[in-house]
């Protein structure tokens, strides 16, 4: 038994510190300022697992930590915890795969670096492909990842079946059989909330402060410069503003006149009631439009495309859950008797070109961390990373620049869209 | 049956047929209409089932669904084994054969219990504290928590199930069969509504049919039930659990059968409430149970609780709890009634009368266990404070714990209909405090209790829903308000030193760790929630959520509307998969060739929602001999192809031409009738989108073909575009109605004169032209194009005589020979045409594919047009050439997407190749650096980790004159 | 499942439907820059509120226009594209 | 199974048929029976699945299709949706302000007649190639069908009056008729989807205690033994 754990056991109170300040609605017990200040160095809205780790990189590398993230509901609500943890760098342009890359680096030492465990436990992600547009794409992303020092490649039917003996290669006839899959074995997943909790603690150890509940409700600009924001409250003065709200990130551009591609979607996932592991791999489809894996705890964590229209609202259908039933039973017969315990949404903020939206923006001190779509959550270190490099530079991080929104202006886009287009 | 009662009145079981099942090896009996808790039960079996996390033994506690620790599955042996299923509502079979889910050696000797040993190591949120250093060891962490984690056990060998999932309709759907749902019902549809009552119990009657089940209760339900009877609009349906509510009041059904979509046009919710358990020390020993579990043992299925109880109380449901125990011989040995005073006098009156000592303000501070259920309690008075006061305690011996300390709301449908909710201090309870239209509640749900309360209630609910549907006045009145005492208790829960007081027992989570965790910061309900897992479980909270958020407002020092609770989602009990997917519809397009291409020897395969033969199997060649062999036949004689997949747009009005200008990036104004000629579409950012030839078959009409993948959502936007753009065009999309087939090869042209008066020589019919001709007496469209690079005709004919038309040119000659679509691509790839979505992606322009060509020069619009403009001022970065490969043994050749590098950089990739060609030498299309595009151009292509060299060559690979096609 | 008023249809449930994006009047290419043309092709008016929105019923091909409040979900009103807002085809029952 | 006509429904192969009709043009047959006839009836009136896939059919779409209908005497339907009968019993129904749908009866004759007079171009007049698929569901369980396909209330429907909606993840033409004594939904679907349907709608209906019967149930006056 580790040596943590037995402090607990051989201790008569139970001395964990607090991990982060009190809201300001609760009365202060452990002496950290709970009111807001009047000013701010760097004001991060959104405390998601973006905006906190870019709140504790500001403070780890660039010692930056007079920083308030302010969130409106509580930290992890948003996207952190809404998705299905897969992290993963089998990209297809070599910007988005250098990006991801790196975010996998980041999280393979996140445990120790923020002394939380995160689950982070690789799986293996495999992307079957049921056509041969599918295979080609699977091809090409294998071949850019192996130029890139990312472990990823194609494999036959027999290896899928040989590793994932439950999977119907037929898909019961029905629908087009598997052809062969993307292999990526650093494919992993992790605790979702925890990494939120971990970059808060990590953050709030280093001075920064958190404040739930509270939202921002306008922006000040003077002079086209950034000059504080307007909480629920108060004003709070910030010459430097991180929007990193993905599903609300209209909102907050709308308060600074922003124009952006972004729409945004719903995008919904179940839970299974837990059952003993059998799914040691992580199973995505492209066809079927669907993603699956089994989390320590033995629930079957799935999910689908996005809904197919623009919404800003979590509420779950019927459809969904109908429709990836179908196709997970298609996959996997076995799954026939299995339950579905529990179904939500999060909010995607989408790009035409499935890539995110990174860094400075025509608003001085605004700095734009959005366009997550659905791959937000593996992006959380090195997003953190970047973004405070460039907040504290003002200048666009190498790994970003790729990102930013001014390729829309200059229509040179991310050509990441290829991996999802379907083909003949 | 050692705890069976003699027959209750209105029991749910029949005592004529004997059930013989197996739990955990040993044979059982029971009664049909058994429960597989309520027959061991009776069977004086005590522990039913392990907790999660410490395997404590656990027995009956809500007999209401939520029984989640005992969880029960089909033993190895048993084919097509179930798992997770829930021992409190699995109604017992001949020949069952089940074990206790995630016990290691047993339900009796669960090996795992050892864990709880452990237990004080073990705090909230302990594996995020521990196991992630060194890293190296938490892969084997890891497996180990995986092991003991997890309920039942999947049969991995499973098969798939299909199920009969439907539509329904209704006006007024009522939630819950009790005395409020069907006199909602009965209003409703005497008002002149369709209702449908469902209710997931398998008879009707709600609390009717546990609580102080009299003789009298039991008559107003026969009445209540005659009622329904006699209005023919209104269906009852029991065992049916609605498992969410859905946008626009879609509702889901769930029986043992299949699952239902039900569209109510209005919604009464009437589904009562979950009785709450009390929080303190060993609250989960067997023998502890709600109140409403030992009463539905007692009524519904006639089982006798235990043989002494004590009856924790802090409502007057509690008295008349005791009182049914009491009547059935269950001593009552004391109640211990939280409050200091308010109950009702006669229920008081016949509890003393019974003999059942009252402790006033007293409370049940801890359970002993025996061996293995509760044999013992210790009484505390209340202190005013709400502390229990240790020093004035008594021990009272018992079997059974009987809790009735409150209400926690059936309101998750309500919730997710978009209702949101307040607190009633005065019943301690979550009412909803907004009205969303067209969803109402009734009964206890909303806080009433009393049963003519309940009723009056229903009936009001009933005809609002009718009103809103317009079948009759408002009522003007509101839901009564509750008189009495609370039903619920504010805070029915205790410290305790030893820490044993469950909050949640899906999740084995104790009061202490709320505490915990509660000081480390996650001090908000979900917070709370995400870190201690509270409410996470199979039961979804159903017996925790309400005490967690009592115990984080104390701690937080707030009320329970500031505290909030944490969001209903679907579903409300789990729903197998094979319900939600039902039956699964996988509609496919079959062309009228598709039995013909079977017949015949057609590997078919997918291709988008069509099937097409992707080859013909021929004994003795492999598919790539094949491939080549109905390729080179073309190229030689003859062959035909199934092209009946090409979408089929027809373009009509006096505004074809112009329109058509504006769809494709080429010219039509000037095209002659008669004529086919090659159609681009780009998006408006200028991308690649969409290709096919377009034939002007008349001043004013076009005929379209477009990719087969493609035609539906081009066809769409075109009808788009003609609306928004205000032109007199009429579009047809005859893609299904027309089947087509495209015979090709230096002998087609004598092959297809045998069949039609139409004359075909080179003068007459010339490359590119259109026709309406008769082909073996059918009416066609005959056009003369090239894909593949050879003398050609394309032949479209109604769908229904295609097949008739093919058969035709088979036997027209028996050189004629099909080929499938890997021939055709093959071909095509000779003469360098490109596959739009192969050789082009998300971002290609026409330039970049090479297709610059295809632009209409000073064409005043085209969709795409203005981004091409912009894109042309950037430098371009690649080019669709020409690859082939001199010198690249066999092995070594290159698959589509190999990447072209320059150093370390990616300079482009293949995106078509064939290895095997006509040609004698393997070709592909791939973009270069606009720099290197000119023939003869060495680039590198990565293969398998090794460089090879590929020489740009000009396109086509293949008759670059197209003497071919135009002979 | 959302019911949606189609208005030659009536009300049909979502499945019935494609979403065909925000109604964007197209500026005259001629007469704007680079920039105001990307944004015309790129940007969208992706923040909360109400938007006016193609939706095509797919099984009799009819195009259509919704005003729907994108947080709420709600359908407004519906109405042919030629026929303009006047015609409203009726909001959600 | 060979026949020597050279128009066939899509799903001619999954229709083993015992009596069959030659159809007025010759150029295709109706399957009457797939066995005896009288049970054939009786199964009908219970749930039944019928293929009528070969009965001619002509779309006619324009601005001015509806007037150059009104030359030909046709019953115009003034309504979308709404079907109306030839003299031959061949129906018409409108499908919006400008496009029309003509199913000829089996024992008529005017697909045939509108078809050749649109062989030379008329103004603003488009014939429209049409080969859908016609199957017919009859009898009382016929909505339970449905309800396991479609998500459109059929309760609500009204009789001859055309849905154009979803079934089986198909799009599809719906009719609610009466035929003889049946109460019969007829539906419209493209014939490349047909033997999908056919297969979908087979299963469900043998499910549900039906099976496929012939033409002749819900046209008896075209039966030899009738």
């Amino acid at each position: 038994m580790p040596l943590r754990l037995l402090r607990f056991g051989l201790n008569k109170t139970y001395k964990e510190p607090r991990m982060f300040r009190a809201p300001a609605t609760l009365k202060d017990e452990y002496d950290v300022p709970a009111t807001l200040k009047d000013e701010y160095d760097v004001v991060i809205i959104g405390g998601g697992g973006h905006g906190l780790a870019a709140a504790y990189y500001l403070a780890k590398h660039h010692n930056i930590t007079n920083v308030a993230v302010l969130e409106q509901g509580y930290i992890g609500s948003g996207g952190t915890g809404r998705n299905t943890a897969i992290i993963r760098s089998n990209y297809l342009t070599p910007e988005g795969v250098r990006f991801y890359e790196k975010s996998v680096e980041l999280y393979k030492g996140l445990s120790r670096e923020l002394r939380f465990n995160l689950f982070y436990t690789e799986r293996g992600h495999y992307t079957l492909a049921h056509s041969d547009a599918a295979l080609r794409t699977a091809r090409w992303r294998a071949e850019v990842n192996q130029h890139l020092g990312v472990n990823s490649e194609v494999v036959d039917p027999d290896f899928i079946k040989k590793h994932n003996p439950e999977i119907d290669i037929t898909c019961g006839g029905h629908q087009p059989p598997v052809m062969g899959a993307l292999y990526h074995p650093p494919g992993a997943i992790a605790r979702h909330d925890a990494v939120a909790w971990a970059f808060a603690r990590g953050a709030d150890e280093r001075g920064v402060e958190i404040h739930q509940q509270t939202a921002v409700n306008d922006i000040e600009i003077k002079d086209g410069a950034v000059t504080g924001v307007h909480t629920n409250r108060g004003f709070v003065k910030a010459k430097k503003v991180l929007s990193a709200v993905a599903g609300w990130t209209t909102a907050i551009t709308q308060m600074v006149g922003l124009r952006t591609p972004l729409v945004i979607h719903p995008l919904q996932a179940f839970v299974s009631e837990p059952i003993k592991p059998w799914l040691d791999t992580i199973i995505v489809s492209g066809s079927l439009h669907i993603y699956i894996s089994q989390s320590t705890r033995g629930e079957l964590v799935s999910g689908a495309a996005l809904d197919p229209y623009e919404l800003i609202n979590t509420r779950s259908t019927l459809d969904f859950a109908e429709g990836l039933s179908g196709h997970l039973i298609d996959l996997f017969p076995c799954l026939s008797g299995v339950k579905v315990m529990r179904q939500w949404a999060g909010l995607c903020d989408m790009t035409p070109d499935f890539s995110p939206i990174m860094g400075r923006t025509p608003v001085h001190g605004f700095y734009i961390d959005a366009g997550w779509g659905t791959y937000g959550f593996k992006a959380t270190p090195v997003c953190g990373l970047t973004m405070a490099h460039t907040i504290a530079r003002d200048e666009d991080h190498d790994l970003i620049r790729a990102f930013s929104l001014s390729r829309f202006e200059r229509m040179t886009l991310v050509g990441e869209k290829g991996a999802a287009s379907v083909g003949h | 049956m050692t705890d069976r009662l003699p027959p209750q009145p209105g029991e749910w079981i029949e005592r004529q047929r004997t059930v013989r099942f197996r739990f955990e090896g040993r044979e059982y009996t029971g009664y049909a209409g058994d429960t597989l808790s309520s027959a061991l039960w009776a069977a004086g079996v005590r522990v039913l089932g392990r907790s999660f996390k410490y395997h404590r033994p656990r027995g009956v506690y809500s007999m209401a669904n939520h029984d989640v620790a005992v969880m029960v599955e089909d033993a190895m042996h048993v084919k097509a084994r179930r798992t997770n299923l829930r021992g409190d509502v699995l109604k017992i079979e001949d020949g069952m054969d089940l074990v206790a889910c995630n016990t290691k050696g047993g339900v009796d000797k669960d090996r795992w219990r050892i864990t709880e040993k452990f237990k004080a190591f073990m705090p909230v949120g302990f594996y995020y504290k521990a196991f992630y250093s060194p890293r190296a060891l938490f892969p084997i962490h890891e497996r180990m928590m995986r092991k003991i984690a997890g309920l039942g056990t999947m049969d991995r060998a499973g098969e798939a199930e299909s199920t009969p999932k439907r539509y329904d309709f209704c006006d007024v759907l009522v939630v819950g069969a009790g005395p409020s749902g069907l006199s909602a019902a009965i209003a409703a549809a005497e008002a002149g509504a369709k209702v449908l009552v469902v209710d997931d119990q398998p008879h009707i009657g709600g609390s009717l049919s546990y609580q102080g089940a009299g003789d009298r209760t039991r008559q107003f339900l026969a009445d209540l039930a005659q009622r329904c009877d006699a209005l023919s609009n209104l269906e009852i349906r029991t065992s049916t659990e609605v498992s969410g509510c859905y946008g626009d009041l879609w509702v889901s059904l769930v029986d043992s059968q299949k699952l239902t979509k039900l569209r109510a046009r209005t919604l009464i919710v009437a589904a009562g409430a979950y009785e709450q358990p009390a929080v303190f020390h060993n609250n989960d020993l067997p023998g502890v149970m709600l109140a409403t579990a030992a009463q539905r043992l007692v009524h519904q299925f006639a089982v006798k609780p235990c043989r002494r109880a004590v009856v924790v109380a802090a409502n007057d449901t509690g008295y008349q709890a005791a009182l049914d125990l009491h009547h059935v011989g269950v001593e009552v040995a004391a109640i211990a009634d939280m409050r200091a005073d308010g109950q009702d006098a006669a229920l008081q009156k016949s509890v003393l009368d019974a003999g059942i000592a009252i402790h006033q303000g007293h409370v049940i501070y801890e359970a002993h266990r025996g061996d293995v259920a509760v044999d013992s309690v210790t009484l505390c008075a209340l202190g005013r404070d709400g502390v229990p006061d240790t020093a004035r305690s008594v021990s009272v011996d018992c079997d059974g714990v009987m809790l009735s300390v409150g209400w926690m709301p059936t309101n998750g449908l309500l919730h997710q209909a978009g209702v949101r909710f307040g607190y009633d201090d005065g019943i301690e309870q979550i009412v909803p405090n907004t009205i969303v239209a067209g969803v109402f509640a009734a009964g206890r749900v909303v806080g009433v209790f009393d049963l003519a309360s309940r009723m009056a209630d229903g009936q009001r609910a009933g005809r609002a829903a009718a009103a809103h549907l317009g079948l009759c006045e408002a009522p003007g009145d509101r839901s009564p308000s509750h008189a009495g005492s609370s039903p619920s208790h504010p805070y029915p829960i205790l410290k305790h030193p030893h820490k044993q007081n469950f909050v949640d027992f899906d999740e084995d989570v104790h009061l202490s760790d709320f505490h915990n965790a509660h000081q480390e910061g996650y001090d908000n309900i979900e917070l709370l929630k995400r870190y201690t897992t509270v409410g996470m479980g199979a039961s979804q909270g159903k017996l925790s959520n309400m005490n967690a958020v009592r115990i984080l407002a104390r701690l937080n020092e707030k009320t329970i509307p500031e505290t909030g609770t944490t969001t209903s989602r679907p579903f409300q009990h789990p729903v197998p998969f094979s319900h939600l997917a039902g039956r699964r519809f996988h509609p496919m397009r079959h062309t009228p060739m598709h039995d013909w291409h079977r017949d015949n020897g057609g590997h078919m395969m997918f291709a988008g929602t069509w099937y097409r033969p992707e080859y013909y199997m021929r004994d003795g060649i492999d598919r790539a001999q094949a491939i080549v062999g109905e390729a080179t036949h073309v190229r030689s004689a003859v062959g035909m192809i199934d092209v009946s997949t090409l979408g089929k747009l027809e373009v009509c009005g006096p505004d074809a031409a112009a329109f058509l200008e504006r769809i494709y990036t080429g010219r039509f104004a000037q095209h002659a009738v008669g004529r086919c000629r090659y159609g681009l579409a780009c998006d408006e950012s200028g991308v690649i989108i969409e290709d096919g030839i377009i034939a002007r078959t008349a001043d004013d009409h076009f005929y379209v073909t477009a990719t087969s993948s493609g035609a539906a959502a081009f066809y769409r936007e075109m009808q788009r575009f003609a609306m928004i753009w205000g032109m007199n065009v009429t579009l047809i999309n005859v893609t299904g109605h027309l089947g087509a087939m495209s015979l090709a090869g230096p002998d087609s042209r004598r092959v297809l004169q045998t069949l039609t008066g139409a004359d075909l020589s080179a003068e007459a019919f010339e490359y590119l032209k259109f026709e309406t001709a008769e082909v073996a007496g059918v009416r066609a469209r005959l056009m003369r194009v090239g894909f593949v690079g050879e003398l050609g005709y394309e032949i479209h004919v109604p769908a229904s005589q295609a097949l008739y038309v093919w058969n035709k040119v088979m036997e027209a000659d028996a050189t004629v020979r099909p080929f499938g679509v890997e021939a055709q691509r093959l071909l095509r790839l000779e003469k360098g045409h490109i596959i739009v979505s192969q050789d082009t992606d998300a971002l290609t322009t026409p330039a970049e594919a090479s297709l610059g060509w295809a632009l209409g020069k000073d064409k005043p619009y085209f969709i795409g047009q203005r981004s091409l403009r912009v894109l042309d001022q950037h430098p371009q970065s690649r080019r669709l050439v020409g690859l082939t490969f001199p010198d690249v043994p066999a092995r070594r050749l290159p698959l589509e997407n190999h990447l072209i590098l320059e150093g370390d950089e990616i300079a482009g990739r293949i995106t078509s190749v064939a290895h095997r060609t006509t040609l004698d030498q393997p070709i592909a299309l791939a973009y270069v650096p606009p720099q290197r595009t000119e023939p003869g151009t060495k680039v590198q292509v990565r293969v398998n980790g090794r460089m090879i060299e590929a020489v740009v060559t000009s396109l086509p690979f293949f008759d670059p004159e197209a003497e071919r096609q135009k002979v | 499942m959302k019911i949606i008023h189609c208005p030659v249809n009536g009300p049909r449930p979502l499945q019935e439907f494609h979403y065909g994006g925000e109604v964007r009047d197209e500026p005259d290419a001629g007469a704007v820059s680079d920039e105001q043309w990307a944004d015309y092709v790129f940007s969208r008016s992706g923040e909360p509120g109400v938007k006016v929105e193609w939706w095509y019923h797919i099984a009799s091909g009819t195009w259509f226009i919704a005003e729907r409040d994108i947080v709420s979900d709600e359908f407004i009103r519906t109405y042919l594209y030629t026929d303009g807002p006047s015609a409203t085809a009726g909001s959600n029952p | 199974m060979a026949d020597a006509s050279t128009r066939r429904s899509p799903i001619r192969r999954q229709v083993e048929a015992d009596h069959t009709h030659v159809l007025g043009a010759a150029d295709a047959v109706l399957v009457l029976h797939l066995s005896d006839a009288s049970a054939e009836r009786d199964a009908a009136r219970t749930l039944g699945l019928i293929d009528l896939s070969v009965l001619p059919k002509l779309g006619i779409k324009g601005p001015s299709a509806e007037a150059w209908l009104g030359e030909q005497s046709a019953p115009v339907p003034t309504d979308i949706y709404d079907v109306t009968s030839f003299d031959d019993g061949s129906c018409l129904v409108r499908l919006g302000d400008d496009e029309f749908f003509i199913e000829q009866h089996p024992a008529g004759s005017r697909v045939g007649g509108l078809t050749s007079l649109l062989s030379s171009p008329v103004s603003g007049v488009y014939p429209v190639w049409r080969e859908d698929a016609t199957f017919v569901l009859t009898g009382a369980s016929a909505g339970e069908v449905l309800a396991q396909t479609c998500g459109v209330d059929m309760d609500q429907a009204v009789l001859e009056r055309l849905i154009m909606t979803r079934v089986a993840g198909v799009s599809c033409s719906i009719l609610p008729q009466m035929l003889g004594e049946l109460s019969c939904y007829r539906l419209w679907l493209d014939p490349s989807f047909a033997a999908s349907m056919w297969e979908t709608l087979t299963e469900i209906v043998v499910e549900l205690g039906g099976c496929a019967v012939g033409a002749g149930c819900v046209y008896p006056e075209l039966s030899a033994d009738s």
